[in-house]
């Protein structure tokens, strides 16, 4: 706990989240579209506008617009990336295991398996304050699953 | 560049002070904390813990209406703490009652104010109708922006604001023009948290007091950086937090000059504010005791007594001089970052010691990481001004506050870091 | 008698636990202190001020919405401390907010009350309309009487009361025979400051729910004193103070079970408890932020926390047997003294670990007096109960509270110095 | 400051007090009367109405009704056995008097020749929170005398 690192950032800025943050995967809105959710990290002012289209059990498309942090932007444009061609149940089993890493404090070996690049998140479990931000698309595509499971 | 030295502080001064401060030599993440983070809260010197112990451990009671030695006691420090921290703000011991925070005391006055328009009878120079207007600016914190919108909307008034340009920054002559004889309530800010810009209190309350308005200010932002004289200025209330002024949190001070104080119902009803009470009936004490409902927070206005005492031992005139140096040096030094964009007044003029900045291409919470990361305590965000921020064009913005116990070196490790930030987020690749 | 030893606390615990409260060693009156004002207001153990010591030096920064280190982990102690004081009565840390004190919680509640009836649309469950009723008891301390008459007057509601006997008891059958399909409000301490009743919680809640109308529980001398259960008893709303259970000042809790904190409009408005502001609307996030406005007291919160560890650490069944036998034994022991009247129920019935008496012939002020001269600290006058004052037929009582620290010795000193009050005054010569 | 009396009470329950409050002289309502003044000491609850009547320049008499503590019933006491044929100006003079002995925290030598028993009350500057009780009645005159002044 009170071993700080010499560059406390490192692991938090992984060069494959700046990327994203910049290279924005999937942004822009979908058309048509199944179901749409916006949310907003009141603290920070984050904010997202996710769509997603299905395909029988499989995602089909995602699309998102927002503004934030490069760690809320990065983490929509991985899940972009990854989503499209996951079953329903696949994309909530990749959410689980996302909001897992970033709980973890550190304590989870990441499951880069299920992840893939999204392992590149495993530092922000050590700024617990930047969880928020690092899961807010993802829990955006999770309350857009369960109000299609409600339909 | 000014030099502190001559008006303000000079460096050993401001060392010495910081021994002071124990939370100065904490090292949270892991280095040596520069803290630029007093707008939001100020650290506490051991002088204000100190008294707040002695307080608890030797005089702690209920003050007022007890028979007790221990209650004579507590009363007395309670009072004493009333006049002193009254006489700070150039006020009298009866124009000063106590909130939770500044929030709370500029909704008491907003709150009383619907309420008296709710009475039968209704005071005329409390009066507020539809048609009448209530007058903000577009760089108000929430605090004094919300309860005035409700204000509004109880009372059928239209809420009006006087527009910032696109430095964050309003004209005297643009707030003079908007003040007409409809209007009723002129709240501003005295400083904003935000643009470190200074109100033209007196020519807003002169403007405000020929057209029969009142004047609340949110001091928030002065009365812990710069000599205030509440009187001198003539506002008919004012509000400002004991934890933005090397006090302790849950204290806040509402200023109700004589006659506003006299003609306000409160905002809250309860004990030790009545002189008679039936089960349908109620009667209010005088001012200030009508606006202390239940028990008061007397261990903190004891320490905010202390931490009063503190800075007029340093002095207001030298702490205001010492600061402005400090936001001088912000601002000319932001302003000369490339893909830095400093928020406010230009460099060169007249800004509080503050300074919020937008870095083009990297959000501001990356910013306050990457600064955080080497030991800089700054505050990201919308700063409880989200009107002003979306009139700038961002969600959030960076910003460094100094106080007393800032050094030109830790402005500078400021900018430094905040140098580097683009490159290290690639920005503008 | 009742021994303390079994189920309470045994002499040596309590001898034990006084070492952690400095004051207690204290001589304010130049003798040993006995403080029996507890009811007014409690002592701090050395725990508390060390709690809040720390975090003032260690770790405080404005909580929430920072990005920097030391804010993370002042909010970390903050949603700690929540969570710690939920737990403690039962609720879930989104249904406790925080107050200034007692007394403002209630009146947020009425408050919020009266503006969800201003409201174009009115939630039914909140609505309160000409001829629907509030109902309060006639012992009720002004805390839990002005809000709800000023609520009245505002809804054009009636109040009605549960009045008291000679002794200043009110029973349960009253109660629910005065809860009808216009109550709409229920407003009552658990505990009388003055009388030391206490209320069938759990029957209210019952006929109240019935009627649809909504509980509000004054817990200011209940939770301090007792195990509360407030999802046990179903309430819809409670509020305490810190200042009450060995916590600082300028901290009171409001609780408000889930289903109205979701259906409450905030009394309060400003910054950290909205989502979205323009210059004309704004949006405010869900409870408990929603009632948050502006800077809380954090420092005072973590110190209710330490509180909070330092009760349970001694056990709250523990510290009820405790002044349950010292209540009792105060109640034999002023009931026996000639001249003496005790308010409340008699000796061997029901009550908490306060005594209120009258002494014929003697002003509650000459008695508070001379008891301070032997060193006992209680408190006279009308304890903010008037109306119950008047039934009494008397302007001041004298009463006697206790706590955790509190010895059978201590109650013995005080009834000994009470039975000489009348001789010393020459009473009924 | 320090020095704690060994009865903290001895000075302020004067037997003279004591037997006053039990005496209450001049209580009861005078008619006629030119003046009248109630007055309540929000803290303790202490309560005053009293009635003054004029003859000329002088106090003619002086009636009151309330309740409260001992020092306060017998200063009232003690005033409308003092006042009755007294000056306007002799009286104001006599109530400057009171308030100096009572405000002086022990520090004045009470001016005996000027307040007579009233010099019973010195005991009282030592105890702060007593000091507007014993002032309340004196108060009360000063102020019907200040009313009837500016008639
Ligand atoms: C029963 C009761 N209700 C309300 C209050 C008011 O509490 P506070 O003064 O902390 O607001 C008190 C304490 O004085 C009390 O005893
Ligand atoms: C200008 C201004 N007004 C009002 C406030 C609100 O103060 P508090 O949170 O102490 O109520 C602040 C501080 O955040 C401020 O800077």
């Amino acid at each position: 706990m009170s071993d700080a690192p010499r560059d406390p950032l490192a692991g938090l800025y992984q060069e494959l989240i700046l990327e994203h943050a910049r290279r924005r995967e999937g942004e822009g809105a979908i058309e048509p579209f199944d179901a749409e959710r916006f949310l907003r990290n009141p603290t920070c002012g984050d904010e997202i506008r996710l769509r997603v289209r299905l395909d029988g059990d499989a995602v089909d498309a995602l699309g998102w617009e927002g503004q934030g942090c490069s760690i809320s932007q990065a983490s929509a444009s991985v899940l972009a990336e990854q989503a499209p061609g996951l079953s329903v149940a696949e994309a909530r089993e990749r959410i689980e295991a996302m909001r897992a890493l970033l709980r973890s404090r550190g304590g989870v070996e990441a499951e880069e398996a299920l992840l893939g690049d999204a392992v590149a998140f495993a530092g922000v479990a050590r700024f617990p304050m930047r969880v928020k931000c690092a899961m807010l698309a993802w829990v955006a595509l999770e309350e857009a699953l369960t109000e299609l499971d409600a339909r | 560049m000014t030099t502190t030295a001559t008006t303000g502080l000079t460096e050993e001064r401001v060392l010495q002070l910081r021994a002071d401060f124990p939370i100065l030599a904490e090292q949270p993440a892991g280095v040596p904390l520069v803290y630029l983070d007093s707008g939001a809260t100020s650290q506490q010197p051991r002088q204000v813990l100190e008294a707040e112990w002695a307080f608890r451990t030797r005089r702690n009671a209920a003050v007022h209406r007890g028979a007790h030695t221990l209650a004579a006691l507590a009363t007395d420090d309670y009072e004493v703490a009333r006049d002193r921290i009254a006489r700070f703000v150039g006020a009298r011991p009866t124009e000063i009652s106590w909130a939770m925070n500044a929030t709370d005391a500029l909704n008491t006055v907003a709150l009383s104010l619907a309420a008296a328009n709710r009475a039968a009878v209704v005071d005329p120079r409390l009066r507020i109708r539809e048609g009448d207007e209530i007058l903000v600016t577009e760089a108000e914190h929430h605090a004094n922006l919300l309860p005035w919108q409700r204000l509004a909307d109880e009372t059928g008034a239209t809420l009006r604001w006087v527009e910032v340009d696109d430095d964050g920054v309003w004209t005297a002559d643009a707030a003079l023009a908007a003040i007409t004889e409809r209007t009723r309530v002129v709240a501003v800010a005295h400083v904003s948290n935000v643009t470190g810009l200074i109100a033209p209190v007196e020519q807003l309350v002169a403007a405000a007091h020929e057209a029969g308005a009142l004047v609340v200010l949110d001091a928030c932002q002065s009365v812990p950086h710069r000599p205030v004289d509440l009187h001198g200025l003539g506002v008919d209330a004012a509000a400002f937090s004991g934890h933005k002024m090397l006090g302790p949190g849950g204290i806040g001070v509402l200023y109700l000059a004589e006659a506003l104080g006299a003609a306000l119902p409160p905002a809250r009803v309860g004990g030790s504010m009545i002189t008679t009470v039936t089960m349908t009936e109620h009667e209010f004490l005088p001012a200030p005791q009508r606006f202390e409902a239940g028990t008061q927070p007397v261990s903190a206005i004891v320490g905010l007594a202390a931490a009063v005492d503190y800075l007029e031992g340093v002095g207001m005139s030298a702490i205001e001089a010492h600061e402005v140096a400090l936001g001088e040096r912000l601002a000319l030094g932001t302003a000369s970052i490339d893909g830095v964009r400093l928020v406010g007044p230009r460099p060169g003029e007249e800004r509080a010691g503050l300074a919020s900045v937008i870095v083009d291409g990297v959000h501001a919470h990356d910013v306050g990481q990457l600064l955080d990361a080497v030991g800089i305590a700054a505050r990201v965000g919308h700063h409880c001004a989200q009107p002003l921020h979306r009139r700038l064009g961002v969600a959030a913005t960076t910003r460094a506050s100094t106080y007393l116990t800032t050094t030109e070196a830790e402005v500078d490790r400021f900018l430094d870091a905040l140098s580097g930030v683009r490159a290290y987020f690639g920005a503008g690749r």
